[in-house]
């Protein structure tokens, strides 16, 4: 989708400003709800491309004025009541009113920790060979879905470079729809500043993106 | 709209995504802690999640996940040129034999600064981040500063770091757009020649490996 | 410059919710905004262009969560700020606390109202002829300026057709500047929305945009 | 910054550019209203201007300059086959013509709507209008929702005005991004043969001279 969080180029953010000596979270809250987020992950069958999509469906000023984290939360919070994980009610309440179905793995316990402490693998066999070879000139395409997807507005429709191949990777666009891994080839397409920002762009700029083959096309 | 009822009015937290954390409006932010907290309640009494595997998750971040993790790794690589090249062949296989540094997922790529070329790491659409390298982000790697300007305007971004390179200094910026994820190798400063890998890792500063600073040796 | 406001193609605002037998304005406040605003673009400098400028450089979430006359009150406060015409310490205390030079063209007064109740021209004088032809089949440029253009994002590297010549105008990229007026040829350019959009537009669709020519490049 | 001086903390109109008007939370409004105020006081009283100027320019928008004026230009051009002509190859040459509607600025533009175009027009970047036919434009029409999607879901958006037009039918969007200025011209509904100017005109509500609506003919 077109939205707030997808900003890369855009201008009017203000400076960058590093906090000195920054706490690794600055509420207690914010632990607990990276931990949830993770845990429900994990176990819940939420799997990470749908609480992106989750989060960057938050109303745009929302999205935009809440905190890193509390982002995190109201997306958790909306996820598990769209899904009927938890009710209305419930979080009115503030305690569960009703028996639910498991989480597909279970309860997340102590046993489970170390298993996410390492980040899981999204390679997965190809449904067939490589469409682009190392070193090729490719457009990306454009695209506008309404749903999810990991092509940024700022790199559709230019022209860069193969740079990488990084092997078949779950696909984004269609995993957040609950569409299964549906494995596409992933590439680091490279990009000329000027390309993608006009003659006025710094000369030695260059950007590249990680690009699944569904958001290429051959140069004509 | 599920959203609306599950939020109320004007619960903003102002400011964190500026990156300042005054606590400017503590009405606000209790509330989110407990609203926070009657959520994991739930979860906990649903039988979702146990709230002691919650408590080893964070103290895992707090504790033992962060930059030292990377440093040890870009130490290692400027004193072993064997371990350099697999890293920047493998970065996940190449520090899965390191017997000191906690294991990576899949996925990891190690980018190399020279006197040509600078890399920078971002991830414009969300915050993707090498965690178990460098620990979870710091909070203006995930706002919108950083996200909207790091592939326009890189070298505005790095002047708000302090940092200028010189104009044929080719930046090279990494979007994380998908599961792989990226450490900056930053280049050996002059002046460290002898050094052990134990003094060498001391002066690799997270923003380093990001690629919005530089590595840090003293005057 | 890439902000907020240029939102065309942009997902997650919602509905559109008409307001039944809406009033001219919600608060008498708005009234006076508006007036104000009027009368210091007539008589004070602040040209439309400059005016439009200083509401996109508002902050993104101000810009976003703000009414629309808010807007303009706070772009109209701060461009004065900006330009001296009026003092923090002044805005702080709620009145004048020294004298200004006048506006260009003297107190915004009754014999004022009747001139702006119909909008000024702004054509000028080609200093050129124009260099691109009806039916002709341009394409727009990829510019990211910092500064205020008229050019929206999603109409950039975009092939469409020449409709209309409209006449020499005002640039706004230029005037929003203070750099005077150097007219410049402006066209309507249509597109269709499959090339604006990608293949899964609606088929029916064209969409255009009143594009100056340093917007536009000949077809290659 | 400047901005930040000038504004105080947590001054948000909520709600408005949803197009919703509770006055939901009046300490905010009211603060405004009290810095508009000042702000009127400090321009009056450096002779920027005339309180009694600001009184006559709102009075004017708010009891002389509106639909009324498009709908007489409308009802005209659906009578008089020569004025339609006129109107739409030069409508602001063509409507100085007319004596009961006040004269209009340079640069419009009135687009004709037929049983193969529907035309529709939007300001993605602000808010164009054109005030000296149809008035000042609605709070849908200058919000994110109408100015994010009329041109790329323009289907969509004419759904949400409950219109609903042929899958064959082509959907013109003019985007105003200058000092052009445009008006639809609506079809003539079937059941108006012999209706007079005056009677016309009441049928031509506002929408449907911006595109989102149809003329409104009581069953």
């Amino acid at each position: 989708m077109n939205g707030v969080h997808d900003m890369g180029g855009m201008d009017g953010f203000g400076k960058v400003e590093p906090e000195p000596n920054e706490p690794t979270f600055h509420h207690e809250w914010e632990g607990r709800v990276m931990a949830m987020v993770r845990a429900i992950g994990a176990n819940g069958g939420i799997n990470i491309d749908m609480q992106r999509f989750s989060r960057e469906s938050l109303p745009p000023v929302v999205y935009l004025e809440s905190s890193y984290y509390k982002k995190w939360f109201l997306a958790l919070q909306r996820s598990m009541l769209e899904r009927g994980m938890v009710g209305k009610d419930e979080i009115e309440a503030g305690r569960s009113l009703r028996q639910n179905p498991p989480l597909k793995r279970g309860t997340f316990s102590m046993s489970d920790v170390q298993r996410i402490m390492t980040r899981g693998s999204f390679r997965r066999d190809p449904p067939a060979p490589a469409a682009f070879a190392l070193g090729e000139r490719v457009r990306t395409k454009n695209i506008n879905p309404v749903t999810h997807t990991r092509l940024p507005r700022y790199a559709r429709g230019h022209t860069g470079t193969i740079e990488r191949i990084n092997g078949c990777h779950v696909f984004p666009d269609t995993s957040a729809r609950g569409e299964g891994d549906n494995p596409r080839w992933l590439y680091t397409v490279v990009f000329s500043g000027r390309d993608l920002w006009g003659d006025d762009a710094d000369p030695m700029l260059k950007v590249s993106i990680e690009a699944f083959e569904p958001y290429l096309e051959k140069l004509r | 709209m599920t959203y609306i009822t599950a939020m109320s009015g004007h619960d903003h937290d102002h400011g964190h995504e500026h990156g300042h954390h005054h606590d400017h409006d503590h009405s606000e932010l209790s509330e989110t802690q407990l609203r926070v907290r009657a959520l994991e309640t739930i979860l906990t009494e649903k039988g979702y999640v146990d709230p002691k595997a919650l408590d080893a998750i964070v103290e895992a971040y707090e504790t033992k996940i962060g930059p030292r993790n990377g440093a040890k790794v870009v130490a290692k690589a400027w004193t072993d040129p064997a371990f350099k090249k697999a890293l920047l062949e493998d970065a996940s296989k190449a520090i899965g034999t390191l017997g000191h540094v906690s294991r990576v997922g899949d996925h990891l790529i190690a980018v190399e600064n020279t006197p040509k070329t600078h890399n920078m790491i971002v991830c414009t659409l969300c915050s993707c981040y090498p965690w178990e390298m460098l620990g979870l982000p710091p909070v203006w790697y995930k706002a919108a500063p950083y996200r909207s300007r790091a592939v326009k305007d890189p070298r505005g971004v790095l002047a708000d770091f302090g940092v200028t390179l010189p104009k044929e200094t080719e930046i090279r910026v990494w979007d994380s757009t998908a599961e792989t994820r990226f450490l900056v190798l930053p280049m050996r400063p002059a002046g460290t020649e002898g050094w052990s890998e134990e003094q060498l890792a001391e002066i690799v500063t997270r923003d380093s490996m990001i690629g919005t600073g530089l590595p840090k040796v003293s005057a």
